[in-house]
Formats: C-alpha cells, structure tokens, sequence
C-alpha cells in the first residue's frame, strides 16, 4: 500500500487510498446505515458512499499539490449529502488542505499535528467536544497514536490498535451530540457510528 | 398518516419540480442538483440577499419562502435532513447581488454545520455573509440556554421582517441586525397530537396512542415537555400561552403579532378555536395583538397539531412586518 | 383524526368567534344565532348580493370566501349540517343591497330545501333572488344526470367569478348568468385515504383499511367510484385526469385553470407532485393552463386526500377569475 | 282533545295540539334519534325537540287567523335545525297556511284537500316522489283516510290506522331520497324514521 508504507503521503497515495475506501465503502453500507439506524437516521452508509464516489469522480484530475489534491476532495465529499459526518470529514480534510497548500508530500512525521489541526476545525463546526461520543474521540487517539512514529506501516496499526481501544472505551459511555443525544440512554452499550465508518476507512488501507 | 407519493426517494424532487411548474412567475429550480429554489428573476444589484435552507417537508417553510419581500432563495434537503453544503452554496450564489448574503435558518447541528461552511466557502469567493439563527421553540431548552433552542414557526416572522428590510435596500449589516431582533423577538411552542411519516423511512416519526397528545414536542417528533391524555382546546391554549408569557416580558404597551399554526393535519376550524384564547389572554396582558397570523405557516406535512408563536414588536420591526410579501403560500398588503 | 376541541357542540360556535375575532376588518358574526358571516363593511348599496351556505368543516368553504371580490354573506351549519332556513334568510338579508341576491351554493338536498325555503320567505320582503347550484362531482352521477351531482370544490371558481361579476355592477340577471356559466365550467373529482371525524359523532365519518383508498369519494364521505389498494401518486392523478378530460371537450385552444386541493391533511408537498402530471397531460392535449391552484381551498377538516377541478374558461370567465379578490384564505390580485 | 273532536279546527286547536306534541317530542327524543341514527345523521328527535320548542316560544301570541297561525308554526319550526324533514314540515305547513290565510276556521271536511296541497308544496321542496319511502307516503295515505270524513275523532282514528299500515307496507322496501339512500340497501326492514315522527305527532293527539 502505497500511501503509509513509505514514509511520505503524496497525491498519488491519496489516489490509492481514495480507491480503496471508495470500494469497501461500497460494501460496507448496509453495515453502517444499520449501525447509524440504531440511535440516527440510518444514513451514514449512503453518506460515506456517496461522498467517495464523488471523490472518485475528481480523482484522476486531482493536482499533484497534495493540498489542493485534498481540497479537491474536501468540496467533492460535501456535494452528495447534508448528513453531518459527511460534512465533518469534509471540514477536517479542508483544514490539512490549507495546511499542505503548495507542498507535494505530507511526513509522517506530521500525521499526528494535522490530525489536531483537523480535529481543532472539526470541534469548531461541530460544536462538540472530546468525550461526547463521537468521530473527535477516535481522531484524538488517532492523534496520540501517531506521535513520534516516522514509518508508514508502523503509525497505520498504531493508529488502527487506538481507534479499536477508543471503540471499546466509549461502547458503555453515553452519547452527548448529533441525533444519537435524543437517544442518548440508549446509547450506551452501543458503538457510535460515526467512530465505526472511520474504523473503516483505516481498514481500507491496512 | 397516509401518503400520496411514487418513489419515496423522488419525494422531494418531484415536488420541487411541481412547485415550479405551478409557479413559475415565482420560482425557479436553481443549483446542480435543482435542490435550490431562487425568486424567477435574478437578484436585483446592490440588494443583500437572503437565503434559507432545511430540510423539506415544512411547506410554506422554507422553500414556500421564496419571493419578493421574503427569501431570495433557499437549499432543500431531503425530508428533515439538512441540504448539503454545496447546495446552500448555491443558494448562496444565487442571492448574491454584491451586497452580500444573509443566513437566516433554524438552529439544528447539521444546517448549521453545513451552512457555515457553505459560507466559508463563498468567502473563498469574495462573497460577504452573515448567520442569524432562529432559536424560538422555549420547550426546547430553558431561557438561559436560549441558544441551544430548536428554530420552529419563529421562521416566518424572520423571513417577512429581514425580506422587507432587503427590500429596503438596507446593507448586510442592517438587515443582519433587524433579522436578529427579529429572531430575538419569536417565542414559540408546539403541542403534538400525531407523528407524520417521511417518505424515505415508510414509518410513523413517533408512536403515541390514539388519546394521547405530546406538549412541548418539536417538528421532527423531538421529545417535549409532557406526553398525556389529549386536553381541552382551552386548556391547551391556556398552557402555552403560559410557557410563552414566561419566557417574555409582556406589558400594556407591548404589540405582539401571534401565529396560531397547524402543524399539517389540524385545520383552520380548530385554529380559530384556539385564538380565541390567545385574544382572551392578550387582552388580559392589555397587549395589542397586530397582524394575527392563523393558518398552516410551518408544518410538517401531516403531523396533527398546533403550534403557537408571540413575536413583540417594536416600531421598526412591525413596520417591516407589513411591508408587502408575495409568495405562493402569502401575500401581505 | 385526532382533535383539539372543547364541547364538541360549541365546536362552530367557537370556531366563528375566533374566526371574527382574528379578522374583524374582513369578517362580522350576523344573524340571530351568529350563524351568519357577512363581510365586515355593510354591502354597497346597488350591488347583487351574493350568499352561499352549507354545513361547517370545509374551511375556506364556505365561510371562508366572505370578502372583496367573493361572497357577501354567509350561512354556516353544523359540521356537516345545513344551515336553518332561519340563517339562509338572515345571510340574505346581509347580502342585500337593493339590487337582489344570488344563491351559490353546492347540491345537496337539505341545503337546497332550506335556500329554496328561504329564498320563499325573502321574496315576501320583496328581496329579489337567483340560484345556481354547484354540481361539479363527475364521480357522483352520470354527464347525463350532470344535475344530480354533488358540490365540491368548483365553489371556489364560481365564487371568485360570480364575485368579480357582482363587484363590478353587473345586475341580477347578468351575475346568475355569469355564475351559471362558471358552475358549468368546473369539472371536479376526489379521492380520500382517511376519514376525518365530525366533533357531535366524536369517531371517523368511515372506516378504510392502512393501505386503501377510495376513488371518487364525496367530501362527506359519500361512496365513490372504487375502493382498493392505495395507488402511486402519478396513477392517481392519472386516473382522476381521465374522469375530467372524458367529462370535458378540451381542444388545444381550450384556457383551463386547475384546482389540485387537499381535502385537509395532505400536505402541499403531495399536491405538488401531483401537479407535475396535470401539467403534462394539459400539455398533451395542448390546453393552456390559466392561474393554477393548489393548495387547501375546500376541505373536510382533517381527511387525508385530494381533489382535482377543471375549470374550463372562455374571455368573460377567465377575465373575473384574475379579478381582485381578498379574504382571509385567498389573496387575487 | 279540541283540534279534532269537533267538526273545525281553529288557532286555539292549534295552541293546544302544539302544547301536546311539544310534550310527546320532549319524551320521545331518543327513540327518533335512534330511528334516524339507524340510516341518517340521527338528529330527527332533536330536529322535533327543537321545532316544537319554538313553536312554544310563539304559542301564546298566534292569531286568531287560523292562516296566520299556521304560518307563525311554520315560520318557528325553521328557526332551529338545518334539518330537512323540518324544513318539509314546515313547507307542508305554510302552503296550509296560504290557503287558510284571513279565516278563523278549517272545518274537518278540508283536511284531504288540504293535506294534498301540503304533499305538493313538500314534493316539490324536495324533490321526491310518492314511494320513495319518505314522510310524503304516510301523508299520502292520511289524506285518503281523510277523504269522506266529517268527524273530528273519526278522521283521527282513520288517518292514525292509514299511516300504521302504509309503515308496515314500506318497512321491506328501499329508501330512494335523504341521507337514507346512500344506504338504500340498509333500509329494507327499517321504518323510515320519517314516517314514525308523522304518526308520534298523530298519537300526541289521539
Ligand atoms: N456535532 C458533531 N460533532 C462531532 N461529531 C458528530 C457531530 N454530529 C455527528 N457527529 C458524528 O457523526 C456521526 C453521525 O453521522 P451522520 O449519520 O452523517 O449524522 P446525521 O445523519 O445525523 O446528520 C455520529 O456518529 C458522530 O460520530
Ligand atoms: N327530499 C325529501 N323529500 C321527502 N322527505 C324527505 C326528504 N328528505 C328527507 N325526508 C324525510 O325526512 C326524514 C329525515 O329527516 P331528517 O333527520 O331531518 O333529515 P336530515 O338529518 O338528513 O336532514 C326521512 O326519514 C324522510 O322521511
Ligand atoms: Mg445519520
Ligand atoms: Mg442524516
Ligand atoms: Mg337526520
Ligand atoms: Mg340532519
């Protein structure tokens, strides 16, 4: 896998990736609009992939400035839907893109601060803050797991091995944001969805 | 609860389509995917424009919205799911006239959240924005926590008054003030008597049994303040005018103008039925009651219920409100 | 068909006291019980009057539609009741300036007695009067029986135009002639998914399975033309256009305005959809589509369902129908 | 009883056979209201109720103008309900009343001819024929009764028995006219409720 087995993340590593999580986003719809019906409204799958064919759809036209290629695809992620996680990702992405404007390679070194740029953007839209139950938590993990780690391989299971950990912490906790708030005594025992399409996401690229 | 549709999933497309072809003097699909609804004619130079957006199944709100002395246009998402953003960045285009747009919606995370970043967007653009929410439900949070609130029928107060101060070649600033006297003034509660069903899900909102009534519920079925048997007109009035006087400061020099609002299914018989109330009490206040609005301003297609809105006006925002309006869905003066 | 209500027999009571109450430049309470809704100014002296009447519960209809341009006064039942010969007189003698008073109205045997009956009583007050009977429900009797059909919705055109008719000084003689041609022009069917329930029965005014819907039904309940499985919304307004256009001789020199209405419940959103499919079956047969409605213009309170009405136009009709006209309900102009 | 034990009917016959109907209405509500409930909108009892309160209120103040009287009582009735068999009996009434108008007296060998003048003005108020089981039948049936008599009592009891009979002849058939008749096929084997308060008004007097 091209986009964190070296050390670097360039425009064609984020053509790959987009590929892969395009494809198993494909597969895994129906698993995550059920795992969104159980506390929302059952439209995250539709919402992740829908958002990755329209990235699928600028992907070979994306520039080799690897923030501009991101930005490309932040705007293409927030055409097909208003669901909130589609919007979320988008924001997180655009904040990287402004980031990496007019460089073509991102370090591994770096993964972990723009993760906390993304995250930053992410609180600020959302309203929402660490242990309310949602996508932030696991993007914090992510965050720490990747500090101090310098290869690709080795961050991606980092990071994968911390988002799990977050899952299963958070499972008894309650929701405190989005729908799931309505809901939110019976969110515990449950997994937020919103963690679940991230989890995702990195599953594509291991 | 019965539905007259084809595909649930062109529920909303087909009925922009419709309202388009019924009304094309007023009307018009704008934005990549139609699910913009801009005035006929292009925004006229130099005139702020006013964009709202949500999701469908509120008719007249928002999309109804549309027109001179209202909205200059409005992003439509599918049934109580919020536009995305590159639609209300449509929108947003299509109310620019150079002086700047207004957003002027209800406060729900995912509008919200899709709007500002629809704005960030066109600030990319060189286009000038601003945000005023409606946070008028008091069921939905107490008055210190009067941003947290869910926007409901206070919309249409909003629209009329911020429309006519567009209208009024007011620039951003103004009309981005009048509108938040505007919203500040709206206080509203809803009593719910049955669900509606989106077309998408196929199901009922929420269940509740054929002698029971939810007070205090929101739009989409949001939880209320107390789920009971169904009580008397009277003493349904009585208690929400109760809810709204608390949360204002009413006095014998205030003017108000009350909206007695079905939420779909209750008709107009009933309505009336209930203002007699909000007359009986206002007077009682020895405020004056100006431009009382009865009728399905705010629904959600066909929940039966009723929902009541006091805004107070000062000179200037009851000078705007009777401005002329013109819509399918409202004509004023 | 749940409903906000006190005593079930004060139901019209109440509601005409709020109705006069929220709108007391548009409307006054007459007659010795007040069941009688005449407009707020006395009739100018030399116009034809005109008065219609029938049982509560179809707001706008009949009520509704007291005002500039529309009707002078009306007489108003029980909920779904006749009015007494007592408030037909009373209504007339309202809507009577001098220069006589047209009775327009819906076909139903109990209403037709008691004006007819009241119509007696004012002749002997020397009060000149004329009938036209609204019979427009295709569903409801043969072309060939056309008199024997029930009232429905082609009240609103034939209000709207015998009231251009009459505010623009035409006589007696020329407003029936006028109004007769209108009531001939309008062509109407309905079809209900729900019953609604009147307040003094207190349960539904029939019963129909979750997924059924009745083709053809009156809006009382009256059976129709078939009961089954509930149709796509395209089949039915196909189905519903077939009645008309077999009823009708469109050409596509024809100028029609359509009335696509809501019995009550059903959402704007769900007429609009419909609408897409009279637009084009009009533009299959080339007919030009004059001042659409749609929208809640006669309804049965809370019954979920729609009705289509084709008014077919020629100069002299289509010229009053864009007449001004205002009302609490209807804004022309 | 004054109205028809002797030979002539005048506005004190009048007073009394109203006060005694009035009476017989108030006790028989219900039972009409269930009669008229089995095929109609169930309100025949308080239709009846009503209009005899009414005619009450004008009692004391009728005429001597036997006419006039009458067309007091048909003018009172209509005060009350929208409901059409009020509206017929009071049609029936006044086209009495126009007959009779400047007299003090109807004298019992009127009564057919009369009673077929009524039949005329309610057919043509409502549009429906002799047969199509209605009030008109039993009104009918008392003018032949009538016929030929002289009697105050005697024209009573013939009409009394004509009406009981010309039920029990319409009771197996259908209904053709009123709210009856969208359940025409409901009707066979119920008496038209029509009819029942004819012959209630007919026993309030026997
Ligand atoms: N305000 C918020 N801040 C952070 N995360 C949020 C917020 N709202 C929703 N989420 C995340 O998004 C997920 C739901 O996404 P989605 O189904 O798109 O929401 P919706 O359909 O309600 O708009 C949640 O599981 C949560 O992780
Ligand atoms: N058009 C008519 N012609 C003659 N009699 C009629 C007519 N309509 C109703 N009736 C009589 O009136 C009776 C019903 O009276 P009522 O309950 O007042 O009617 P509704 O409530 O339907 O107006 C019927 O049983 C029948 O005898
Ligand atoms: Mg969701
Ligand atoms: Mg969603
Ligand atoms: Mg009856
Ligand atoms: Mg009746």
């Amino acid at each position: 896998m091209r986009l964190l087995e070296s050390r670097m993340i360039t425009t064609d590593s984020i053509k790959t990736a987009a590929t892969k999580i395009a494809q198993l986003m494909e597969e895994s719809a129906d698993e995550l609009n059920a795992a969104d019906g159980l506390l929302g409204d059952g439209d995250l799958g539709i919402t992740m992939v829908r958002g990755f064919r329209e990235i699928i759809e600028v992907r070979d036209s994306l520039p080799d400035d690897v923030g501009m290629a991101l930005f490309q695809c932040a705007k293409a992620f927030t055409k097909s839907s208003g669901s909130s996680y589609g919007t979320l990702l988008a924001t997180g992405l655009m904040s990287v893109a402004k980031k990496k404007k007019g460089q073509q390679e991102i370090q591994v070194e770096e993964i972990s601060a723009l993760l906390d740029d993304a995250l930053d953007a992410m609180k600020q839209r959302g309203k929402a803050e660490l242990g309310d139950k949602t996508v932030l938590d696991v993007i914090a993990a992510s965050s720490q797991a990747a500090k101090d780690q310098s290869d690709g391989s080795s961050v991606l299971k980092a990071i994968n091995d911390a988002v799990t950990s977050t899952i299963d912490e958070f499972r008894s906790r309650q929701s405190k944001i989005g729908r799931a708030r309505i809901f939110s005594e019976k969110s515990i025992g449950l997994d937020d969805p919103g963690m679940l399409a991230f989890r995702k996401m990195l599953e594509a690229l291991s | 609860m019965k539905k007259i549709l084809n595909d649930p999933y062109q529920y909303v497309d087909e009925m922009l389509a419709g309202l388009c072809s019924a009304h094309p003097e007023l009307y018009r699909q704008a934005g990549e995917a139609g699910r913009v609804i801009a005035r006929s004619e292009k925004i006229k130079n130099g005139k702020v424009g006013i964009v709202s957006g949500g999701g469908s199944g509120h008719l007249p709100i928002f999309t109804g919205y549309v027109g001179q002395g209202l909205l200059d246009a409005c992003a439509i998402g599918d049934v109580f799911a919020s536009p995305s953003v590159d639609q209300m960045a449509d929108a947003m285009r299509e109310a620019n006239g150079g002086a700047g747009v207004l957003r002027l919606y209800g406060n729900y995370g995912g509008d919200v959240m899709n709007f500002d970043m629809a704005g960030e967007m066109l600030e990319m653009e060189d286009v000038e924005s601003s945000t005023v929410l409606l946070a008028d439900d008091v069921a939905s949070a107490s008055k210190q926590e009067r941003e947290k609130r869910r926007g409901v029928a206070g919309m249409v107060y909003a629209f009329k008054i911020a429309g006519a101060a567009a209208e009024e070649m007011n620039n951003l600033n103004e009309v981005t003030r009048i509108a938040q006297n505007a919203a500040d003034a709206c206080h509203s509660v809803g009593a719910a008597l049955t669900p509606c069903t989106v077309p998408q899900a196929g199901k009922p909102t929420f269940e509740i049994s054929d002698d029971e009534m939810e007070m205090g519920m929101g739009i989409h079925g949001e939880p209320g303040v107390w789920r009971g048997k169904i009580k008397k007109a009277d003493e349904i009035a009585n208690e929400m005018i109760d809810m709204l006087l608390a949360d204002m400061d009413l006095t014998s020099s205030s003017r108000v103008s009350v909206l007695v609002n079905s939420l779909g299914a209750t008709p107009p018989e009933e309505l009336y039925i209930l203002y007699r109330i909000v007359k009986s009490r206002m007077e009682e206040v020895g405020a004056e009651i100006v431009m009382p609005l009865v009728g399905r301003y705010a629904t959600s297609m066909e929940m039966t219920g009723v929902s009541f809105t006091f805004c107070e006006l000062d000179s200037e925002l009851e000078k705007l409100l009777k401005a002329p309006a013109d819509c399918a869905f409202w004509k004023v003066g």
